[in-house]
């Protein structure tokens, strides 16, 4: 296996983002990685690159010169124009092998996890999934990728020592968006790759966008759950209103399952789901400590009870001490206004 | 003598954590008969000796909260009107002691 | 037709806790489980297997109580178990793991030709979703991932058609076989095992293969073999409460305009 | 058509895998099912095994089976609500083989004998529990049903080890439903002190002036059950404690009194609080004892059908034994079985020859002796009330130097007793009972 040697790696250099986009528009993801990428490739001297498969990148490339990047590396052609795993893996290791990255960043994403975990095993290096941290040993040009494990119990950083590029894929919305310069300029480079829609063994046949169907809170971003404090199952639309209005989903705690208030799809803790959404808001949840291991990783918890000594306020990012039955309307108010402003403004 | 149910299901709420539970989501094994016959019952003497806390008066009806039922059966001959249909859970269900 | 199911048996995280004092890991007396997502991929398979026929072989590498997790996933209706088991493959990262196992499919090729590969979308110890399409590209397969199921194979036609669940929605991909599908956990539940199924599988002795059953460059195997090597361990910064207001001091609007206030600085809305 | 076996067991517990054993070895198709993921997973006692009784289905089980602490020290507690009387014995010879008992874990344990009896060749299905008798047209047990698809098995003899809720031998009338004073309800709890495993054991150790290994055990009666009819106890596990509380069904009832909450407060007694400093609960278990004693024993048989174990009420309360009575009733059982099977006759007649036997054994014997032990304590509840606190008085008032003259404080003792004549007689009623 090992092809990349001790001497090889070192002709490795330059800091690489993919830029995952679907219908022209680049996932926030593949922005927010130019943060740390600028930093990495300050530190070690070198070019912050991106990598544009698909159409559209000429226009992406300018987007990513005013978020950082130095040089825009562009395949296009009709046969990417929906991600597939084999035609852009072709495209992504034509560019790896050309111009030997020594770092390469992916988001975390459906699209990212499935490409990055191909192309490592067909240029024969290491992925480190899920990072959360990112650093570099500039001495040794060495990438410290920190990540989650064991059910995020525990933090590990992991090493890719002898193979290049040292490849991660990053969690959304973990890293912040860099400033945006309009008009800051960088280098296109074309590449070509010879590869024909009858040569591509998969065809997407059909597509359709996300519907509200079902519920999967193990994968949601926002999640607004309801504790017992709700007080019955009618109250439970409330919860659903402020739920709609953040574009989230409806949880629960085991209590309020137990109650056959709503169903077992819906139950966060222990005994339910393990939750690690952006946003997290509980409303009449004590938090007792099996539901909060199900939660407590979520990125900003906005807790809702009328106890002031109730144990979710330990993790709560902010805690409102109310009467839920007003404030829940009243969030829900201030969101939707701040949600329709924030629209306004685009 | 009166006892603080909130207060003890709390307590419990929190000790239930440590335990493992396979819970069944799509059937409970516990289930009340006729809710009529809580509705009369005076003493409701579920609703304290459960040791899971699984019995629930809230707002005029017996919840049956089986998810961290211990299995133990007091419930079953406990209840001084028959009105529980008691099963034990689905095989591979229900609470998995470590230690037992 | 031949599909093989990549099993694992992993620590069941949610038992694992943290030592309050020392901030490690408590990692004694945390029962092993299969791990939860195996099961919706050997739900897939079983489903192929009422639907097209097929013969269902599971795999594993593990220690050689794996052996445990390979029966009880056999009581579902599988037909074979293998299990991986050598100290040659001890300390494999994912790059590693997958050479093994796709090793294993080669092996198990042989006895009959293997058509899909089955896997979970990821295990709830590693969560890296990247052993898959590992097995996938050193096969040199197709690569379905994220599936929530399998709508046709066809094996005439040598096609399979299956749905993915992506954030912005879902898509219908038609593609070759062999192929290596992961599955995510909205696909179906899995069945509740027959007493049949079970009583099978416990007169049944998965089969052990070491390092001299497949066919393996020893130098890619284990912690020599894997490109990735954990440098450090710690753990995670504990959370500690933010602010909290109160309704009756703040007043309703400022009260609730605080949260909201919170969520515009953290970029959630 | 559905499989046959010669023997179905339901239930992987000491009765049921005791009976699994003895027959397996001696050649006959067994088959054990149990509801729980592994035989253990649902099993819960206090935690005492008792070696002898043990050993004569499992030889030297001791040598390979992950039993926690031999049992060197055994305490009897009297406490008040602030102060105990404490008695006990303590033998070295204890801490050797043969050894009297040890502590155990019933998830560790009964999943290494479950092992042990798949190897001997059982074949023991977890994640199963039988819903049902199948019996033929005569009435005569020919099988169970269980809930899993295609869920039936026959076999030409079942054995019912399926606890002490027992819903089986219930739905085939071999007894009516308990009532709430035939059953005790205990709670308990897995407490761990701070540490690694060998930290926590060296604290127990330290905590129970004990030797490196060795165990005890304590039983406590007075104010922890709070007027009710019951016990606590506390067992040393290698790294861990078992505590306990428990009382009559009935009285829960009737003292409006919550099992958990009984238990934390038993925990905070000042002569309990110390030994728990510092743990953390590591796991919370309920369970029901047969409490009903000899005369609520059920027919222990019927054609094709045995009861064993805490599904027979074979429990002896008083003593603190169970798993002795479930592992004798198991293995008579098993042998039963294996005459019905040489004989090819499995009705009542036959299977009666487990009755007989059981009724030759400590077993009976002792439930027999103990009839009325039950219904006495909970017609003189004296002994769980004002006898302990009485006891405590009188030590308080004896083991106090406060200048008065031990003449005078004999006397101030003696008056603590208040109706000598009760007490003589109420002794005099409990040594009846006993006798």
């Amino acid at each position: 296996m090992p092809k990349t040697t001790d001497d090889s790696i070192k002709d490795f250099r330059g800091v690489w983002v993919y830029v995952e986009h679907a219908d022209g528009k680049a996932t926030g993801v593949s922005w927010e990685l130019l943060t740390p990428g600028r930093h990495m490739a300050d530190a070690l001297g070198v070019e912050l690159g991106v990598m544009i498969v698909g159409d559209s990148g000429s226009r992406l490339a300018t987007e990513a010169f005013a978020y950082g990047a130095d040089i825009a590396y562009i395949i296009d052609g009709p046969v990417f124009s929906h991600y597939r795993t084999e035609p852009h893996m072709r495209a992504v290791v034509h560019l790896i092998n050309k111009y030997q990255p020594e770092i390469f960043l992916l988001g975390a994403t459906v699209t990212g996890r499935d490409l990055a975990s191909a192309i490592a095993i067909e240029v024969d290096t290491g992925l480190t999934a899920d990072c959360t941290q990112l650093g570099v040993d500039v001495e040794k040009r060495l990438f410290e990728m920190t990540r989650p494990a064991f059910g995020g119990n525990i933090m590990a950083t992991i090493l890719c020592e002898q193979h290049r590029p040292q490849m991660a894929t990053v969690r959304p919305r973990v890293m912040p968006m860099p400033a945006r310069q309009p008009g800051r300029l960088g280098r296109i480079v074309r590449e070509e790759l010879e590869l024909k829609e009858a040569d591509i063994a998969t065809k997407i046949l059909k597509f359709f966008p996300t519907e509200s169907e079902g519920v999967n809170i193990a994968e949601a971003d926002i999640i607004v759950t309801a504790g017992r404090g709700v007080g019955s199952a009618e109250n439970l639309r409330m919860i659903e209103e402020l739920a709609q209005a953040t574009g989230g989903v409806v949880g629960a705690s085991r209590a309020v399952v137990d109650l056959g208030w709503i169903s077992y799809a819906h139950q966060v803790g222990q005994t339910g789901k393990t939750v690690r959404p952006r946003l997290y808001i509980a409303v009449g949840v004590s938090g007792a400590i099996q539901h909060l291991v199900g939660m407590q990783n979520a990125d900003t918890i906005i807790a809702i009870n009328n106890d002031p000594e109730a144990p979710i306020f330990s993790v709560a990012s902010v805690g409102i001490v109310g009467d839920l039955f007003e404030v829940v309307p009243e969030l829900t108010r201030q969101i939707k206004a701040a949600r329709e402003q924030a629209a306004a403004n685009v | 003598m009166s006892i603080d149910t909130e207060k003890i299901r709390a307590g419990i709420e929190k000790e239930l954590y440590v335990n493992k539970y396979n819970v069944d989501e799509h059937q409970s094994h516990l289930r009340v008969k006729d809710p009529e016959v809580c509705n009369k019952c005076e003493d409701k003497p579920c609703t304290y000796l459960c040791p899971a806390g699984v019995y629930v008066w809230e707002s005029g009806q017996l919840t049956v909260q089986y998810s961290g039922c211990l299995e133990c059966g007091s419930c079953r001959f406990a209840c001084p009107h028959d009105n529980l249909e008691w099963g034990y859970p689905r095989g591979g269900f229900g609470m998995v002691l470590k230690m037992g | 037709m031949h599909v093989v199911v990549c099993v694992k048996q992993v620590p069941d995280t949610t038992q694992v806790r943290v030592d309050p004092v020392t901030n490690t890991l408590i990692r004694e007396g945390i029962p092993t489980v299969v791990n939860p997502f195996d099961y919706y991929a050997l739900e897939c398979a079983l489903s192929i297997k009422a639907r097209f026929g097929a013969t269902v072989t599971l795999i594993s590498m593990g220690p050689p109580d794996a052996v445990k997790s390979l029966k009880k996933c056999l009581a579902y209706g599988a037909d074979r178990a293998v299990l991986l088991t050598d100290r040659a493959f001890a300390g494999s990262d994912t790059w590693a793991t997958s050479y093994a196992l796709s090793a294993a499919v080669r092996r198990l090729s042989q006895d009959e030709p293997v058509d899909i590969v089955i896997c979970g979308k990821q295990t709830i110890d590693g969560d890296t979703a990247q052993t898959g399409p590992g097995i996938a590209r050193h096969l040199g397969w197709q690569q379905v991932t994220y599936s929530t199921g399998v709508e046709h194979v066809d094996p005439d036609a040598r096609t399979i058609t299956a749905e993915r669940k992506l954030e912005r929605g879902k898509e219908i991909v038609r593609t070759t076989l062999p192929v290596v599908v992961t599955v995510v956990e909205d696909a179906p539940e899995i069945r509740y095992a027959s007493l049949p199924g079970i009583i099978t599988s416990l007169r049944y002795t998965p089969e052990t293969w070491s390092v001299q059953q497949v066919d393996v460059e020893l130098a890619n195997l284990g912690l020599k073999g894997s490109p990735t090597k954990v440098k450090r361990i710690f753990a995670p910064p504990q959370r500690s409460g933010g602010e909290v207001v109160s309704v009756e001091k703040a007043g309703l609007v400022d009260a609730v305009k605080s949260a909201v206030d919170v969520l515009h600085t953290q970029g959630v809305l | 058509m559905p499989e046959k076996f010669d023997v179905i067991v339901v239930g992987a517990g000491l009765s049921g895998l005791s009976a699994a054993y003895t027959m397996v070895n001696k050649g006959l198709n067994v088959i054990v099912i149990e509801r729980g993921d592994y035989p253990g997973a649902k099993n819960v006692m206090g935690g005492v095994l008792y070696r002898q009784p043990t050993s004569e289905v499992f030889p030297e089980f001791w040598k390979e089976a992950p039993v926690e602490r031999p049992v060197i020290e055994q305490d009897m507690w009297l406490l008040s609500d602030a102060s105990a009387v404490k008695a006990g014995h303590r033998s070295e010879a204890w801490a050797r083989e043969p050894y009297n008992a040890f502590t155990v874990l019933r998830g560790k344990f009964d999943a290494w004998l479950g092992q042990k009896v798949a190897d001997a060749g059982a074949l023991i299905v977890p994640g199963t529990t039988v819903v049902d008798l199948l019996r033929d047209g005569r009435g005569r047990v020919i099988g169970v049903r269980t809930n899993r698809p295609d869920g039936d098995l026959l076999a030409n003899i079942v054995i019912l080890a399926d606890g002490a809720v027992s819903l089986l031998s219930e739905k085939i009338e071999l007894h009516t439903r308990w009532k709430p004073n035939q059953l005790a309800l205990a709670v308990k709890e897995i407490l761990a002190p701070p540490g690694k495993s060998d930290e926590r054991a060296k604290i127990i150790e330290e905590r129970f002036g004990l030797a490196p290994g060795e165990g005890l055990t304590i039983e406590m009666y007075g104010a922890l059950t709070k007027g009710m009819v019951g016990t606590a106890f506390l067992y040393t596990n290698k790294d861990t404690l078992s505590f306990g509380v428990g009382a009559l069904l009935s009285d829960y009832a009737e003292f409006k009194q919550n099992p958990h909450a009984l238990l934390q407060i038993a925990k905070q007694h000042p002569a309990l609080a110390p030994l728990f400093a510092g743990c953390e609960v590591r796991e919370y278990a309920a369970h029901l004892i047969p409490e009903g004693g000899y005369d609520a024993i059920p027919p222990l048989f019927a054609d094709g059908v045995m009861v064993v174990g805490d599904a027979a009420q074979l429990c002896n309360g008083l003593h603190r034994e169970g798993s002795n009575l479930a592992v004798t009733s198991g293995k008579l059982a098993g042998e039963t079985a294996i005459e019905a099977h040489n004989k090819g006759d499995f009705f009542g007649k036959t299977l009666s020859a487990y009755a007989a036997k059981l009724n030759d054994t400590f077993v009976i014997k002792d439930l027999r002796k103990y009839r009325r032990a039950s219904q006495h304590m909970e017609k003189n509840r004296q002994f769980f009330t004002s006898y302990p606190a009485m006891l405590n008085n009188m030590a308080t008032e004896f083991f106090t130097v406060d200048s008065v003259p031990k003449r005078e404080k004999q006397w101030k003792i003696f008056k603590m007793a208040g109706n000598k004549l009760k007490i003589a007689a109420d002794l005099w009623g409990l040594f009846k009972v006993v006798k």
